[in-house]
């Protein structure tokens, strides 16, 4: 079975924009830092169908995509781990993990 | 793997040796931590002086890593710069609060080091997708490195989020890129051209991801807040060696990578110039808080920095470097004064330089000098480093392009020069008391003293560069 | 070693011995011994400078030499001069020596004020021996930006504000001055070949006439702002009146002539065509400057306004006989700026030293002063018959040469710029009288200036060099009029064509 | 001969003025006065010399030739237009070197004993070389643009010595005045120079009125407002001249001018600079007469009018100093009139000559009223007649000087201004029968008003003195008496064969036909004027009284003063010095300051940019990253 003659590029293209910007929108209205975070891993996983799908369907004898992909994950990964120090640290200094409170530094 | 490549990774590889003398220091009892700062500036001073050592062009990992000397170049800028925050900083680290967090500091500063500079040797996006990476991450780190201060905090997690953002954005520009050329090799994509929306897409994806380090106006608005939150050497820190880092970068794969589109990036970034200059002199006009204040100085400067891509050549690149290398000198010392004045009295407003002079004069004088030199003033360097970005832009014929960025030196000029006013025209009943200087800060200085002073009356620095070209 | 340079060094060293030195009384000594060797040597120069050309030596500059500095921009340290600049020079010179003695008495960060005040000069002599742009623009705004400082910190009244908006009017017209340089430097070689930033060679070459219009008002305004052009001169009250006295002197007497000289020299010389084009719109500008900034002179109270006012009028006259580019104009307005340096700077001490004694600048709260400090007064009446143009004082000779110069246009369009202008002269002696009497004549106002003393020998110093040199170029004002028409011949020739 | 010697004159005086002024407070005040005076009289002696030799060996049988005795180029416009200093000496500067020097000694020798005493005499002598220099230069010029240097400084000295009581208010606003007043007339003077030389191509004299320069073989015909450019640039040069010779109605500052020290009002405002403006337009006679007659026209209506006026308001005035200023306009009047009615050449220059005639004669007896009334004021204190009375009996000396100085003004044979008015009177009758009315009528009116002074002072009652007055000492006398002998024999120097528009002598004698009338007139004035004032009675009161109105016209000088003060004042002032002052700090001022208002009201506009919120700065972040990617797809 072919997935090329099956699923067209175009189709992968529109999803992945489509968690792009899931996630976008996710990152700017979710008031919570941790699922902020989430919808920034969102966009990242997104970007990784992109890299995935091209490497497939446009130039199937190279892997560089794919490396990508994977590359991508692992700092996601050391991310997220940041993040959520920092965000720790955040709760105990705010008490709260709303970004909206989190605006002391301004102007 | 031969010793030539291992020549060839000098840098990278004595910066990992710094790492790790840092793990092991941290190894040590809490009382004797701050031996490890004298131990790590000369060994730092002495990974800065192997930089210097002569090289041949070569390409590791089937291309993956470039080296030649106009990435040497940048790298040294960076490590001299990073040298010169590293004796600032040492007295600050030397505070009890920070002891043991010296390890921390060094460690996580030297990572961000070495991402760039693998930023800088990228010859392949997946390359400098990861350097930028590691630049960013324990940057984000090094912003909420005042663990006890609330603002400190906020920067962290403020910088985290916005640089999260941005690198998906630059990723989705990298797997478009990827899509339309089907390479991530500089080599291979430097001879593709494609005008197709995608491509545009795809480059200016990317150009935003590197305009949010440098804090290109709109993708700016990060940067004030974290440079207030952050230690007063972080901030010095992003201003200069990371925003440096983004510059090169940007400037390496625009005009070596992407030549060939550059109408469509001359364009974005002749956009980005206008509104970058303005909008950063507009709220440093405003602001009270000296590193605010600097942040939005360093955010027109970037702009000005925005001139140089404007022509195409060697002129373009040469006369980018060479003013990031001013730029990078007069801001460090600005950072220098003020990191004392902090460490020894917690001051960073405007107001409380009122005076600074009458106590102070030797600081005030290199105060005066750098903010000269950011402002664009002869005979110090800052005037040569603008007059040759203007050049550039000129040189396309962009001449409302220079009038829109000489009007907007003439106002960031009046914002210097409020500083200048402060200290040695305004009085104050409780002026800063008589600052002791250590002879690391010293060193410091002289160094920026000497770049300041020096570089505008030495042609053949700049003659050097452009070889490099 | 091109002599010339020493015109750079000694300044230089004067500021290095002030430094060093760490007795604060020895540090007005080092300066005025510094700036007399500086005056003397200009002397010299003018000696040696007669002495090249007696020789037969007629290169357009003399003293030439040149070292490349930046060689991927064609910029060189490239320096010279023509009787134009030996002019300016000498009233440099001139200017600053009386300024170090009429400062004798500042005692606040004396090592400060002395070295702005020098460096201030050393970019006006820089400036005028550059031949090279580039080097011209840097010596420009070395000069200007000490005036920051200089006013901020021993200056009078709204004395940040001041020096704010003048400092930033000033780099303003800089930025301004900026594109146009640029503009010059890559239209420097429309054939191909390398871009020079050289003058001589720009003009050898020529401009595109389509980049000489486009490019010859910004460098004309950018010079102008520095020159008081209307209405880009509102720095010049204000800074004046909050400058001290030293600074007003050297800023009226010779910064602001680096606005016209450089209108001159760069603007005009390089891009003459586009200076015909252009000249009405400036012509109308300058010509409202003259009578504008007399009749603004008239209502103000203040000492220093009036004398502000005045030189917007004046300079307003420089620039006017500028566009007016004929031989005779153009020797007029280097003359007058001369003559307007002197007198003005004559002026600014007077006023400072009255100040310093009274305590307020506002004519209408003296009166009869000439009873209690004779010299001082009879000075400040020299100067006053020298700005509205007593023949046997500079101003009048500088001024019937323009006027003559500008009466050579027989349209009527230059005919009634010229009436205009010329009519200044009757409500230049309004003011002037007006604050004669007011200031000097008359009954004494207030018996506390009985106990006035009149001017001590520093004093004297200083204002008896400016009087002097009024005096003698206008009683002979043969050899600096030739000195400066000499290289005007071939200058104009191109200008005409 | 050779004439350079006659530097001398010139350059004396200066270094006179150049050492009093320098040394002035260490030297004691007589020995400056002597130094001064001494000085003055060698000058004096030196332009004697001179005068005699040059009319007795000059002539020749084409006239007197013109000689530059000495000439250095001072300053070059152009390669034609240069300004030349040197001495030119012809009949015209050196007959005014003569009345210079001569009226200016005397006024040097008479100072010693008025101002004795005075703060500043030294400084006073200063001036008074200053303005001797100034004078002789101006008349000795031998370019128009060196006369204009001259006729300035003349200008500034006279301002200096007009204001010499510098602490008294009124001197300080009455040179202050005087000198812009001048200076805008010398705007004119200028402005024609500026439009005679552009089309002459030099300043030089000689050139402007030989007959083949182009200024009169070939006068540019350019119309400029319908007038040729000629006529324009000699309208303007009159004007100048008009401007220094209180010609109405530029007249307004010589009455105040008074306020100076009496010898000073005599030298410079009676005497000498006052017919520069005569000198001036004699001086450029031939470019007037044969270029551009409407001129000349011009300058005879204004003379003649201004002579009208001026002897007028001198019937009304009380000041005595004052009279005699508005005579001394009435005067220069006449000779205005003269040199307007007067042809070039030959009997037709008679008006040329004549005017000149009266000037040598009015410099000795104006000079010889002034100092009289000098003498009078230094007896009683005061200038206002009505202080004065019955004065023939304390000073003799001044009484009897003052008297012929009378006689003269009035016309009275054989006195010399009787000669000198026959030839105006003969000059005008001949050319306008209009003005030779007039003239005719203002000389019974000068007869009047000097008679109405003479009486006032000498005779009629005698009021009460706060001390007797006296004669005054012999260093006045001598003056007196010595311009008075002057003001007899001067009316027989031959003139008419020494000082002619063309340098030529010419015939001609007395003209009874109207000699006889104005004498007449004359007698009858000064008959008027005996019976109002020789003894204190009530008639002059009725009279002013009948004519009230028109009498307070006249007293306030036809309230010109308080138009020019009204347009000074009123006008320049408030409408548009007033408004350039409020233009330049609200309007140009304020575009700058509102550019700096405006971009920090900018600043704050975009304030909240920076709201704090993280999500917001992505927010702004990826819209800036679409709206950047838009903008390029669309301009792509």
């Amino acid at each position: 079975m072919n997935l090329q003659a099956e699923i067209p590029l175009h189709y992968m293209i529109v999803l992945s924009t489509l968690l792009f910007f899931i996630g976008l929108v996710g990152v700017l209205i979710r008031r919570n830092l941790i699922t902020m975070l989430m919808g920034i891993e969102l966009m990242l996983n997104a970007v990784n169908i992109n890299f995935v799908a091209f490497n497939h369907y446009l130039y199937p004898h190279r892997f560089e995509g794919h490396f990508f992909a994977l590359i991508v994950m692992a700092i996601a990964a050391a991310e997220a781990a940041i993040a959520i120090a920092l965000i720790i640290n955040i709760y105990r200094k705010f008490s709260t993990v709303n970004v909206d409170d989190v605006d002391e530094l301004k102007y | 793997m031969n010793w030539d490549t291992l020549y060839i990774l000098r840098q990278e590889i004595l910066l990992t040796v710094l790492i790790l003398i840092q793990l092991i220091g941290d190894l040590s009892e809490d009382e004797k931590r701050s031996r490890i700062i004298h131990v790590t500036l000369s060994s730092f001073l002495l990974f800065t002086l192997v930089g210097f050592l002569p090289g041949e062009p070569a390409s590791l990992f089937g291309g993956m890593y470039v080296s030649d000397d106009l990435r040497t170049l940048l790298k040294n800028i960076l490590s001299i710069s990073t040298l010169i925050i590293l004796l600032q900083s040492s007295s600050w680290l030397q505070q009890p609060s920070n002891q043991t967090k010296i390890g921390a500091f060094y460690l996580s500063l030297f990572s961000t080091l070495m991402g760039m500079y693998f930023m800088i040797a990228a010859g392949n996006f997946l390359m400098l997708y990861l350097g930028l990476e590691l630049a960013t991450l324990p940057l984000t780190l090094l912003a909420a490195f005042d663990k006890q201060l609330r603002r400190s905090a906020e920067a962290g997690v403020k910088l985290l989020m916005s640089s999260a953002v941005s690198s998906a954005i630059l990723l989705f520009g990298l797997s478009l890129i990827y899509g339309v050329y089907g390479t991530f090799y500089f080599t291979e994509l430097s001879v593709l051209n494609d005008s197709s929306y995608l491509s545009i897409l795809a480059l200016i994806f990317f150009i935003s991801g590197l305009a949010f380090k440098l804090s290109l106006v709109p993708f700016h608005l990060w940067t004030a807040d974290v440079y207030e939150g952050a230690p007063l050497s972080v901030t010095s820190y992003f201003s200069v060696v990371s925003k440096g880092a983004a510059l090169f970068t940007l400037m390496l794969v625009l005009f070596r990578v992407f030549a060939l589109q550059h109408a469509t990036w001359t364009l974005a970034l002749y956009i980005l110039a206008i509104s970058t200059m303005t909008v950063g002199n507009l709220f440093a006009l405003r602001q009270k808080n000296m590193k605010r204040f600097l942040a939005f100085s360093s955010i027109t400067q970037a702009g000005f920095m925005m001139l140089g891509f404007m022509n195409v050549g060697s002129l373009g690149m040469t006369t980018l470097v060479y003013f990031m290398l001013i730029y990078a000198l007069s801001n460090l010392a600005i950072f220098g004064v003020l990191s004392m004045v902090s460490n020894a009295t917690g001051k960073e407003s405007m107001d409380d330089f009122n005076g600074f002079y009458k106590t102070n004069p030797g600081l005030s004088l290199i105060m005066l000098v750098s903010l000269f030199s950011l402002a664009g003033i002869p005979p110090v360097a800052g005037f040569f480093g603008k007059f040759f970005l203007f050049t550039a832009a000129a040189s396309s014929g962009m001449y409302i392009l220079v009038l829109i960025a000489v009007l907007n030196a003439t106002i960031s000029l009046y914002y210097y020069l409020l500083v200048v006013k402060a200290m040695f025209i305004n009085t104050n009943d409780t002026p800063i008391p008589t600052l002791h200087t250590t002879s690391y800060e010293k060193a410091a200085f002289v160094l920026c003293l000497m770049g300041i002073a020096g570089i505008g009356f030495m042609s053949s620095l700049y003659d050097y560069i452009q070889g490099l070209m | 070693m091109n002599p010339l340079l020493l015109l750079l060094f000694i300044p230089i060293l004067t500021m290095v011995g002030i430094v060093m030195v760490t007795d604060l009384k020895w540090v007005r000594v080092i300066s005025a011994i510094g700036m007399s060797a500086q005056l003397l040597f200009s002397f010299l120069l003018l000696y040696w400078f007669y002495q090249e050309r007696g020789a037969g030596n007629t290169d357009p500059m003399l003293f030439v030499s040149s070292t490349m500095w930046y060689e991927s921009f064609n910029i060189q340290w490239k320096f010279g001069i023509d009787g134009i600049s030996m002019a300016m020079i000498l009233l440099t010179s001139v200017v600053t020596f009386a300024g170090i003695f009429v400062s004798w008495q500042v005692d606040n960060l004396q090592k400060e004020f002395f070295i702005s005040l020098i460096l201030l000069a050393t970019g006006v002599y820089g400036f005028f021996i550059s031949i090279d742009l580039f080097t011209m623009f840097l010596f420009y705004e070395v000069a200007v930006i000490p005036m920051y400082l200089l006013i901020g910190i021993w200056g009078t009244g709204p004395k940040e504000y001041s020096a704010m908006k003048l400092t930033l009017m000033l780099m303003g017209g800089s930025a301004l001055l900026l594109v146009g340089m640029l503009g010059i430097y890559f239209n420097s070689a429309p054939a191909g070949g390398k871009l020079t930033f050289d003058l001589l060679e720009i003009k050898r070459v020529g401009i595109p006439l389509s980049a000489q219009l486009f490019f010859f008002p910004f460098t004309f305004i950018g010079f102008g702002v520095l020159g008081a052009l209307f209405p880009f001169h509102t720095w010049s009250p204000d800074g004046h009146a909050s400058a001290p006295t030293a600074v007003s002197m050297l800023h009226a007497g010779v910064l602001m002539k680096l606005g016209g000289y450089g209108a001159f020299r760069v603007a005009m010389y390089l891009m003459p065509e586009a200076a015909h084009e252009l000249a009405w719109i400036f012509i109308i500008l300058t010509s409202i400057s003259v009578v504008y900034g007399a009749f603004g002179a008239i209502w103000q109270k203040d000492l220093k306004y009036i004398n502000a006012y005045s030189s917007v009028s004046h300079c307003g006259l420089v620039l006017f006989a500028l566009l007016m580019m004929n031989e005779t104009a153009t020797t007029g307005a280097i003359l007058q700026m001369i003559s307007h340096g002197l007198m003005t700077a004559l002026f600014f001490a007077l006023i400072g030293m009255i100040y310093g004694r009274t305590h307020t600048r506002m004519i209408h709260e003296m009166g009869g002063l000439m009873k209690v400090i004779p010299f001082l007064s009879v000075l400040y009446v020299i100067a006053g018959l020298a700005s509205l143009g007593l023949p046997g004082l500079s101003g009048f000779v500088a001024e019937m040469t323009i006027f003559v110069g500008a009466f050579q246009h027989s349209d009527t369009f230059h005919r009634i710029a010229t009436i205009l202008a010329i009519s200044s002269i009757v409500i230049t002696a309004v003011y002037i009288l007006r604050v004669v009497g007011t200031l000097l004549l008359g009954p004494l106002k207030n018996d506390h200036y009985l106990q006035l003393q009149d001017a001590t020998w520093f004093e004297k110093v200083g204002g008896v060099t400016l009087v002097l040199a009024i005096a003698a170029i206008g009683m002979a004002p043969l050899w600096l009029s030739n000195l400066i028409r000499e290289p005007l011949m071939a200058i104009l020739q191109t200008l005409t064509n | 001969m050779d004439y350079s010697f006659t530097l001398l004159i010139v350059l004396l005086p200066l270094a006179g003025f150049v050492l009093l002024g320098l040394f002035h407070d260490r030297l004691k005040p007589m020995v400056a006065g002597t130094l001064g005076t001494l000085n003055l009289l060698v000058i004096t002696l030196f332009s004697y010399y001179t005068a005699f030799h040059y009319f007795t060996q000059g002539n020749s049988e084409s006239g007197y030739t013109a000689i530059k005795a000495f000439n250095l180029l001072w300053l070059s416009f152009t390669e034609s237009l240069q300004i030349q200093l040197g001495i030119l000496l012809d009949p015209l500067s050196v007959m005014m070197l003569v009345v210079i020097t001569t009226v200016s000694l005397m006024v040097h020798i008479y100072s010693l004993g008025y101002m004795k005493g005075e703060k500043g005499f030294q400084r006073y002598y200063a001036f008074l070389s200053l303005f001797t220099f100034s004078m002789l230069g101006l008349v000795v010029a031998t370019n128009i643009f060196q006369m204009y240097i001259f006729w300035e400084l003349v200008g500034v000295s006279s301002y200096l010595l007009i204001g010499f009581y510098y602490e008294r208010p009124s001197a300080v606003a009455a040179s202050k005045k005087a000198f812009i007043v001048t200076r805008f007339a010398d705007l004119g003077f200028l402005l024609g120079i500026l439009l005679l030389s552009f089309y002459t191509n030099t300043f030089d004299f000689t050139t402007l009125t030989s007959m083949d320069g182009v200024a009169i073989s070939s006068p540019p015909a350019a119309l400029f407002l319908g007038m040729s450019v000629t006529t324009w640039a000699m309208l303007l040069i009159f004007m100048g001249g008009a401007g220094k010779s209180a010609m109405f109605p530029l007249h307004i500052w010589l009455p105040d001018a008074m306020e100076g020290p009496t010898p000073v009002s005599a030298l410079i405002h009676a005497a000498t600079m006052v017919v520069a403006g005569v000198y001036l337009v004699a001086r450029l006679f031939p470019v007037y007469a044969l270029s551009s007659p409407d001129s000349l026209e011009v300058i005879a209506y204004v003379g003649s009018f201004t002579s009208l006026f001026a002897a007028i308001i001198a019937c009304t005035q009380l000041d005595i100093k004052r009279v005699l200023a508005f005579s001394t306009l009435s005067q220069i009047g006449y000779m205005m009139v003269a040199l307007g009615v007067s042809g070039y050449g030959g009997e037709e220059g008679l008006g040329y000559m004549a005017a000149l005639f009266h000037l040598f004669t009015h410099a000795f007896f104006k000079a010889l009223l002034f100092l009289g009334a000098g003498s009078v004021i230094h007896a009683v204190h005061s200038n206002l007649m009505t202080d004065m009375g019955g004065l023939r009996k304390f000073m003799p000396i001044t009484h009897i000087t003052f008297l012929i100085a009378c006689l003269t003004i009035a016309g009275i044979p054989p006195l010399s201004g009787f000669f000198s008015k026959d030839e105006i009177l003969v000059a005008a009758y001949e050319h306008n029968k209009i003005i030779f009315v007039v003239q005719w009528l203002v000389a019974g009116i000068t007869a009047f008003y000097m008679f109405r002074l003479y009486f006032n002072i000498f005779w009629n009652r005698t009021p009460h003195f706060h001390h007797t007055p006296h004669e005054s000492p012999a260093l006045m006398t001598f003056p007196l008496i010595f311009l008075a002998i002057a003001s007899v024999l001067a009316g027989f120097v031959p003139f008419h064969a020494l000082v002619t528009s063309d340098g030529k002598a010419f015939h001609t004698e007395l003209h009874w036909m109207i000699a006889i009338p104005s004498v007449l007139i004359a007698v009858v004035g000064i008959g008027v004027a005996a019976w109002f004032y020789l003894k204190q009675n009530i008639l002059p009161e009725k009279v002013t009284h009948g004519v009230k109105g028109m009498y307070t016209l006249v007293y306030h000088k036809f309230y010109i003063d308080e138009l020019y003060l009204f347009l000074t004042h009123k006008v320049i002032f408030n409408f548009i010095s007033r408004p350039v002052a409020w233009f330049d700090r609200h309007i140009v001022d304020g575009t700058m300051n509102l550019i700096g208002d405006t971009t920090v009201y900018g600043s704050n506009l975009i304030k909240k940019m920076q709201s704090g919120h993280m999500q917001w700065y992505i927010w702004f972040f990826t819209s800036g990253v679409l709206l950047l990617a838009f903008l390029l797809l669309y301009l792509n």
